[in-house]
């Protein structure tokens, strides 16, 4: 690797002179041949020579050069039977557009037939991000350049050491400051050089952990010593940052818990009704976010919001059918309830794969999800969990809210507490069951929304977060919103942290058992009713 | 009410009698006796409900297809083919059942099926006991070799040690964490290259992470971010996956969002095919590998061909074409070739004359089948592309014979199967001649002695 | 039949129920004491330190306004409730607050619910074999046989409740008043030294009810019991000492002319009753 | 009538003074020898021939059948409501699967004497120490009882004594079957993980792949189903028969004339538990498998639902409808297959909304409708 960035910099050299020279005069295209000629030796089997005809682009102070690695590097440099090379537009379906690498111009669509692509490996990857990033460190644009910095961590050598101080001295951007300098800091570490010590002395970065560790076996005690010390530092803050993703994994786990339970929490602690089909209202819900992005293609994020309200309409009338077409009759026997909707959710299940597909459909993550939010170089918590942790929040609040201050959780309360009273005080009982179930299963809508983010939206979907989300409830306490809240994050939290010693499916058995035990103990669990409520 | 229940009791009993004996005749007059002149029957044992319909249906209207376009070939020694599809509905003991139900009921020829091991174990002793025929088309752990099962997917030699030798040699990579699920091929297949890794290359024992989730397993945080620290050692690391299906999704998703980036820590996994990615937005997985014996952008004739067929025949243009579908491409060939050379269905006729047969696959090459009634295949390493196909990056320059019994494992080292005459023998020890297990037995002995 | 003659048909009638040897120890009067009892669900103090003793044999009434804690004394007496303070005694030597249901129950504590509640899918006559004392652990109870003296027990309660023509119907079936009898009747057969009947004649016609006040000061003498009501008329017919439950504690005791004279009582309870009746 | 029924006999042998037991003994037996003579005296070919698949086939349904009375024994007369009950029935059938492992002797594929295979592959240097004693045909069978049992016991004492019943017992049935699928599923546990224990050779020296052990193993499950319903029976007329309706109906009420309501429950509870796995072992054996798929919750579900179809709180309905329900799915998924969950799911719904009371009931209901009798209706259970 470090072979193609020395190569890359002597071809750095002659593009900034290209630059400056485009500067005065007119920009002088090279002919086409030398181009194609450069094209043509990517079109080989051996990967050591693709690499080769790379730094021969590289150094080619042809413009096109940055395009035509990219297009390398995304796989869309293709050649066509007339041994043209193009760039592939859009590789999806059978027929591809296509436009001419040279030229630019569009060819219209080719069959994947005629076409042969310039395959890569990861090494060429490799080779070719880092060539990118040496040309881009020069790029006008602020981001590339940050990118580039980050990139060429720990891939410094001597060579590019010296060239990059003037770069440091120059760059006006902070990041790209610090990342260089950490960079040739690294590379002077693993010289053994007291300097780079003393620099990465306190950086959580890997690379930066690597280097002080070949420092701290070097031969000279006083560097030694020092990277030891050093690396003593790093490990104590990595043990903190180790607890803090743990926390935040539990969290998220939770939230998730908590959204899938919520629901149950209002149908079947409120209405006493155990809805079997929750998972499957999920379920509903994550086809909804599908279905939104198939109807809106190329704005994913806008179809997630808008999958929002729609999932939550969707699940909230599969519910109302529900409600009417089979709870309605089973008042006051939770027990036929819960094999009616248990039927209910086979099914919808059914339903999905005759209907959709049995197989798992694809949901994207619009940018503004995924990733992570880098909180330093050891701890970055994932986006997409963050906003599944804040969505389940508001859900949470919302919930609270209808129930403690609108008139229809009023009713709610008042029906659940004394059924025939309510009605003589006019409340239309039947009214408020079918808009509490509707409820409970337009919040499942939203888990499902929220769950199409994170893990397989396909027909099982439901089945696998149903036994937990009745755990969840049953441990908070039936019929005690908090209870949920509570119960779903330390479960979650429970959960994570057993995870790394005693395995995945352990920690799950225990966490079961665990509640199992509790129930035993408190049969109402955390937060129980109180009252002769309770007793019914 | 108990006088009410006495009263009802005769009505309600001589019901239930008649209705057991309803089902008795029913059952009888279900079977049928084969004539000559009736079609070759093909039973298709394939679940077409619950969770394994995702993958196995697929194979069903595969195998539908082949026999389609075989007759539209004029069928099989001047014979119709037919199809006789029965649902497992994923569920282990209804396979044996089914499995039952094909040979003693419907008597068919061959049977075509099977996806999880758990699913071909339970049939096991039913084929042999009523001496079928049964094709098994996906990868395996190996470690078996049945005189009625013809293994036309890859064994452990022809996937996962290739592509641990092209992660070495290829791409340098000096640290191995071993992530599956928990069941019985990744076990069998993270052991043997355990093994491999320290005996052939030396790997150390602190530079390889065995890790096992359950089925379905959704939440990836924790076993991502060891992955990512275990990377962070300096030394070049990959992900060698058997996560099977459904954990993939959450699996792959957690890497994107965790920053793990293919030329960083490559994946390379055993059980993740076109098929799957279909389920994934695969633009953050480019450049992940996975281990197949067949890829849909496999760039050859045979294959665009049998692509258009594929796609014509479930009349959906985004129907994806994978290994284990090749697979029975080519196990079907080999069976009716077998029939062809032996002028009969009959199946010890067939068993005889299918070793030896060579038919065209997908990838430019042959298959032949070998003694032990696995199959040659060429292996090929593919990385994952932002439209869900493989890129093949590799491939191993010959094809590779499919190995029953594991050269890495203690148990099975001395093993080998042969089911040609005279030795006909699925577990033959080689060091003490003896057809029928291996020295395993003396050591436990020794071991029992102590 | 002259009132003599029913007089006598009655102790022949209820010869059978002298209550069984039971190791409840009343030498010292009271059979049972309640003392400084308290119960509060969350903070509201439904007994309110409540001391009240019954005599051996006694007939005793308890009246009060709703929510004085009537029924909430007998959950306590029953095992049903635990008090958060105070004591309670069954003769001087079993302390109540130490026992489960079953337990206070086979010591021979029996209780009639406000609202009846029988063995709806039983018969009649299950529900009183299911209720007569016998040996109540598991296997006694799995292989028990259906002997003719049990059967004859049995009858003559079914006798005395006036369901005999019933007694293979499902008790799910009877009408209000007849599941009371019924309940009455399984009190009948556990033959308990103590017996808390709530609210006997609630839905019972002017016959019914003259039954059940002769059955109540008949049971009186062999057997202790605390009748709680709501009907005053009933009341008087059979009270021999009233207590008066206020707020969850006693607010007066004597006999039914006493606490009716008693201002307190009148003003709070009669009063009020007086006021409704107006 | 119900005091004739229960007359001054010996409790076990009073379920044979009833018609009800005595029909159902007789149709059961009737079956069996029809199937066996079917099968043995009518020659194959013949559109009346039994043949061994069929007999396989109904095996399978009767084991499922004793499953659904054991069921049906703690939710029809106890009112307990457990989704739990596959993880008895599964763990009899792992107590007989072991010990039909170890019948394999040195026939495994690797020839090892002890180890089954799967432990030889994984590696395994010996025999975990709850494997010990399966060889032996008499402990592995106490096993198949005591196993569940205990399981029983311990779970229903701590259920019980905190009472925690209805809802949430269910419940935490259903979480205790799941805990133990995960568990199974754990190739660490030694029960062969996902694949379970297969390839089973021999039963007390009787060949497993003969027709003739098949059929034996056919009478046998025959003969525990009426065995098994002869015990539920003479429980249910019993005195203690009536406290658990009782218990079912009025927990409280019966607490107060005296019944320590938790040990009445814990007794039937571990009863019923035994019994499924009993029916457990007898069906490994026809199947030839068992894995942890059968701890899964939807099974239990299913289960139940053969109960309520049938009718609860009668026993035989349990039968008619574990055998219903088997069979049509036997049929179902044979020939449309994808419209099978859609059946049962349709079943699920039908049966708790317009028949509460099952097949059986329905059919005492048109029976009293004929003769226009006017017994009053049974009370909701």
């Amino acid at each position: 690797m470090r072979r193609f960035l020395s190569l890359g910099l002597l071809c750095l050299v002659l593009l900034s002179t290209a630059m400056t020279a485009q500067a005065q005069s007119d920009p002088s295209t090279p002919d086409d041949q030398a181009a194609l000629a450069l094209l043509s030796a990517l079109d080989v089997n051996s990967y050591r020579d693709k690499g080769e005809a790379i730094t021969a682009i590289l150094q080619s102070d042809d413009e096109r050069a940055r395009d035509w690695l990219q297009a390398l590097l995304d796989g869309r440099l293709q050649r066509a039977d007339d041994g043209r090379f193009v760039l592939v537009l859009d590789n999806r379906g059978r027929d591809w557009p296509v436009a001419d690498a040279l030229t630019k111009e569009s060819l219209g669509d080719m069959s994947r037939r005629d076409l042969d692509r310039i395959g890569i490996n990861n090494a060429l990857r490799n080779q070719l991000r880092s060539a990118i990033a040496v040309v881009d460190l020069y790029s006008p644009n602020v981001e590339r350049r940050r990118s580039s910095a980050d990139r060429l961590l720990g891939e410094v050598d001597g060579e590019l050491a010296e060239t990059l101080e003037p770069v440091i001295a120059e760059a006006e951007d902070d990041h790209v400051r610090m990342r260089l300098t950490q960079a040739v800091a690294i590379y002077r570490a693993e010289q053994g050089e007291m300097a780079g010590v003393e620099a990465l002395t306190g950086s959580l970065h890997p690379r930066a952990r690597v280097a002080l560790g070949r420092a701290a076996n070097s031969d000279d005690p006083i560097v030694a010593d020092a990277a030891a010390a050093a690396l003593a530092g790093i490990e104590q803050q990595l043990k903190i940052n180790r607890g803090l993703e743990t926390l935040y994994f539990g969290l998220s786990l939770g939230s998730v818990l908590v959204l899938a339970a919520i629901g149950l929490a209002i149908t079947f602690g409120v209405m006493g009704v155990i809805n079997m089909a929750h998972g499957e209202l999920m379920m509903l819900g994550a086809y909804t976010t599908w279905m939104m992005q198939q109807l809106l293609p190329g704005q994913p994020g806008l179809a997630l919001i808008l999958s929002i309200p729609a999932g939550f309409m969707v699940a909230a009338l599969v519910g109302i059918a529900i409600e009417r077409g089979v709870i309605q009759f089973l008042k006051g026997r939770p027990l036929e309830t819960l094999l009616a909707t248990f039927g209910i959710s086979l099914i919808l299940q059914q339903l999905v794969r005759t209907v959709i597909s049995p197989l798992n459909r694809t949901v994207v993550t619009p940018e503004w999800m995924s990733g992570s939010l880098v909180i330093n170089d050891a701890l970055s918590l994932t986006l997409n969990r963050m906003y599944v942790l804040g969505f389940a929040l508001v859900v949470f609040a919302g919930l609270m809210l209808i129930m403690r201050r609108t008139r229809l959780g009023l009713e709610v309360r008042a029906v659940t507490q004394n059924r025939a009273m309510a009605r003589s005080m006019g409340i239309r009982a039947t009214r408020v069951d079918i808009m509490t179930f509707a409820l409970g299963s337009g919040v499942a809508g939203l888990a499902g929304v929220a769950l199409s983010q994170l893990t397989n939206v396909g027909p099982n979907l439901g089945q696998n977060y149903i036994i937990d989300s009745f755990m969840v409830v049953v441990f908070g306490g039936v019929g005690n919103l908090w209870g949920t809240l509570v119960a779903g994050l330390s479960l979650g939290i429970i959960n994570q942290v057993l995870e790394p010693w005693a395995g995945a499916v352990l920690a799950k058995i225990i966490v079961l058992v665990f509640i199992i035990l509790f129930i035993q103990k408190r049969p109402r669990g955390l937060f129980p009713q109180k009252g002769r409520a309770a007793e019914g | 009410m108990t006088t009410l229940q006495r009263k009802t009791h005769p009505r309600t009993l001589s019901r239930f009698a008649t209705a057991l004996i309803a089902a008795a005749v029913m059952g009888a007059s279900a079977q049928a006796v084969a004539q000559e002149d009736d079609p070759i029957k093909v039973g298709i044992l394939h679940s077409l409900s619950g969770t394994m319909a995702i993958s196995e249906s697929t194979l069903k209207d595969t195998v539908e297809m082949l026999i389609e376009q075989q007759n539209e070939a004029g069928g099989l020694l001047g014979r119709q083919l037919e199809a006789v599809v029965v649902d497992p509905a994923s569920n282990w003991p209804l396979f044996a059942e089914r499995a039952r139900e094909l040979l003693a009921q419907e008597e068919v020829d061959v049977i075509f099926g099977n996806w999880t091991s758990v699913s071909r174990k339970a049939v096991l002793p039913v084929v042999e006991e009523l001496n079928g025929l049964l094709f098994y088309p996906v990868q395996y752990e190996g470690e078996e070799s049945s005189e009625n099962v013809f293994y036309t997917g890859a064994a452990p030699n022809q996937q996962a040690i290739p592509a641990v030798e092209y992660l070495i040699n290829e791409v340098g990579i000096e640290r191995f964490a071993l992530i599956g699920t928990d069941y019985v091929y990744p076990r069998t297949t993270n052991r043997i290259l355990e093994a491999f890794l320290k005996d052939e290359h030396g790997v150390a024992e602190e530079d390889i992470m065995v890790n096992y989730t359950p089925f379905g397993h959704s939440d990836w945080q924790n076993i991502v971010s060891e992955i990512r620290r275990f990377g962070e050692e300096g030394k070049p690391t990959a992900v060698i996956s058997t996560i099977n299906g459904d954990a993939n999704v959450p699996f792959y998703r957690e890497l994107a969002n965790q920053g793990i980036d293919a030329a960083d820590i490559p994946v390379i996994a055993f059980s993740v095919g076109e098929q799957e990615l279909s389920g994934i937005d695969t633009a953050p997985l480019v450049g992940h590998l996975a281990a197949w014996n067949y890829f849909m952008s496999v760039d050859t004739d045979a294959n665009y061909d049998f692509i258009d067929a594929w796609i014509e025949h479930t009349g959906d243009e985004e129907a994806v074409t994978n290994d284990p579908m090749e697979a029975h491409y080519i196990g079907f060939n080999m069976w009716a070739e077998a029939v062809r050379k032996a002028g009969t269905t009959d199946v010890d006729a067939v068993k005889d004359a299918i070793i030896g047969v060579t038919v065209p696959n997908l990838s430019g090459g042959y298959a032949a089948m070998m003694p032990n009634h696995h199959i040659t295949k060429p292996v090929l390493i593919g990385e994952v592309q932002d439209n869900g196909q493989f890129d093949i990056v590799w491939q191993t320059p010959s094809t590779v014979a499919g190995d029953a019994w594991s050269d890495y494992l203690p148990g099975s080292r001395d093993l080998i199967a042969d089911w040609r005459k005279p030795m006909e023998c699925g577990n033959f020890n080689v060091v003490n001649g003896s057809c029928g297990g291996s020295t395993a037995a003396e050591e436990a002995e020794a071991a029992l002695a102590e | 039949m002259s009132l003599l003659q029913s007089l006598k048909a009655r102790d022949r009638v209820f010869e059978f129920m002298a209550p069984e040897a039971s190791p409840v120890d009343v030498r010292h009067g009271p059979i049972l004491y309640m003392e400084d009892v308290t119960v509060s669900f969350d903070g509201f103090k439904a007994i309110n330190n409540l001391n009240l003793t019954i005599d051996d044999g006694e007939l005793r009434c308890i009246i009060g306004p709703n929510g004085a804690g009537k029924t909430t004394m007998m959950d306590i007496i029953t095992g049903k409730t635990r008090p958060t303070e105070g004591s309670v005694w069954f003769g001087s030597r079993h302390n109540l607050l130490h026992m489960n249901e079953p337990e206070i129950a086979s010591l021979g504590i029996g209780r009639k619910f406000q609202k009846p509640t029988v063995f709806e899918a039983l018969s009649v006559f299950e529900n009183l074999e299911l209720a007569m004392a016998a040996d109540k652990r598991i296997f006694p109870t799995l292989t028990a046989r259906m002997t003719g003296e049990i059967k004859d027990r049995i009858d003559d309660v079914l006798e005395t409740i006036g369901l005999t023509a019933l007694r293979f119907q499902p008790a799910g079936i009877l009408s209000h008043g007849q599941k009371q009898w019924l309940e009455i009747g399984m009190l009948l057969m556990q033959r308990p030294r103590l017996l808390l009947v709530d609210e006997p004649v609630a839905g019972m016609t002017e016959q019914e009810m003259e039954r059940t006040a002769e059955l109540l000061t008949g049971l009186a003498g062999k057997q202790s019991v605390v009748v709680v009501e709501h009907d005053m008329g009933f009341v008087r017919s059979i009270a021999r000492k009233v207590t008066v439950l206020h707020q969850g504690s006693v607010l007066a005791e004597g006999s039914m002319d006493q606490v009716s004279n008693d201002p307190k009582v009148v003003e709070v309870y009669l009063g009020s009753d007086e006021e409704e009746s107006a | 009538m119900m005091t004739q029924a229960t007359s001054s006999q010996f409790w076990l042998t009073r379920p044979f003074g009833e018609r009800a037991t005595q029909t159902f003994l007789g149709v059961l037996f009737a079956a069996l020898l029809l199937v066996t003579v079917l099968h043995l005296a009518v020659p194959q070919g013949h559109p009346l021939h039994v043949n061994a698949y069929t007999v396989n086939l109904f095996g399978k349904y009767l084991s499922y059948a004793l499953l659904a009375v054991a069921v049906d024994l703690v939710w029809g007369y106890l009112g307990i409501l457990s989704l739990g009950h596959g993880a008895f029935f599964a763990i009899g059938g792992y107590a007989m699967g072991m010990y039909l492992m170890r019948q394999i002797g040195e026939r495994g594929t690797y020839g090892h004497p002890v180890l089954p295979d799967f432990m030889v592959f994984l590696n395994w240097e010996s025999l975990p120490w709850y494997w010990h004693g399966f060889d032996m045909a008499w402990f592995a069978f106490a096993m198949v009882l005591l196993a569940p049992g205990l399981l029983a016991l311990v779970f229903g004492f701590l259920a019980f004594r905190s009472r925690v019943t209805g809802v949430y017992l269910s419940i935490i049935t259903q979480a205790l079957t799941f805990a133990l699928m995960l568990a199974f599923f754990r190739n660490e546990m030694g029960f062969g993980g996902n694949n379970g224990l297969t390839d089973f050779r021999e039963l007390l020296g009787f060949n497993l792949r003969s027709d003739a052990t098949r059929l034996g193993l056919f009478i046998a499950t025959g003969v525990a189903l009426a065995l098994g319903y002869i015990l539920c029976r003479a429980i249910v007329t019993s005195k203690l028969g009536r406290v658990c309706v009782a218990t079912r109906d009025a927990e409280a009420r019966t607490r107060f004339i005296g019944y320590r309501v938790e040990r009445f429950q814990l007794f039937v509870f571990v009863v019923s538990a035994m019994l499924a796995g009993l029916a457990g072992a007898l069906y490994v054996p026809q199947v030839g498998i068992i894995n942890p798929s059968e701890f899964s919750p939807l099974f239990s579900i299913e289960i139940v639902l053969w109960v309520a179809l049938g009718g609860r709180a009668t026993l035989y309905g349990a039968v008619i409808g574990a055998i219903l329900v088997n069979y049509a799915k036997t049929i179902f998924t044979g020939i449309m297959p994808d419209a099978w969950l859609f059946a049962l799911g349709a079943l699920f719904v039908l049966v708790t909304v317009l028949l509460p009371k099952g097949v059986a009931g329905l059919l005492s209901h048109l029976k009293r409708r004929k003769e226009d009798d006017h017994l009053p209706k049974e009370a909701a259970v």
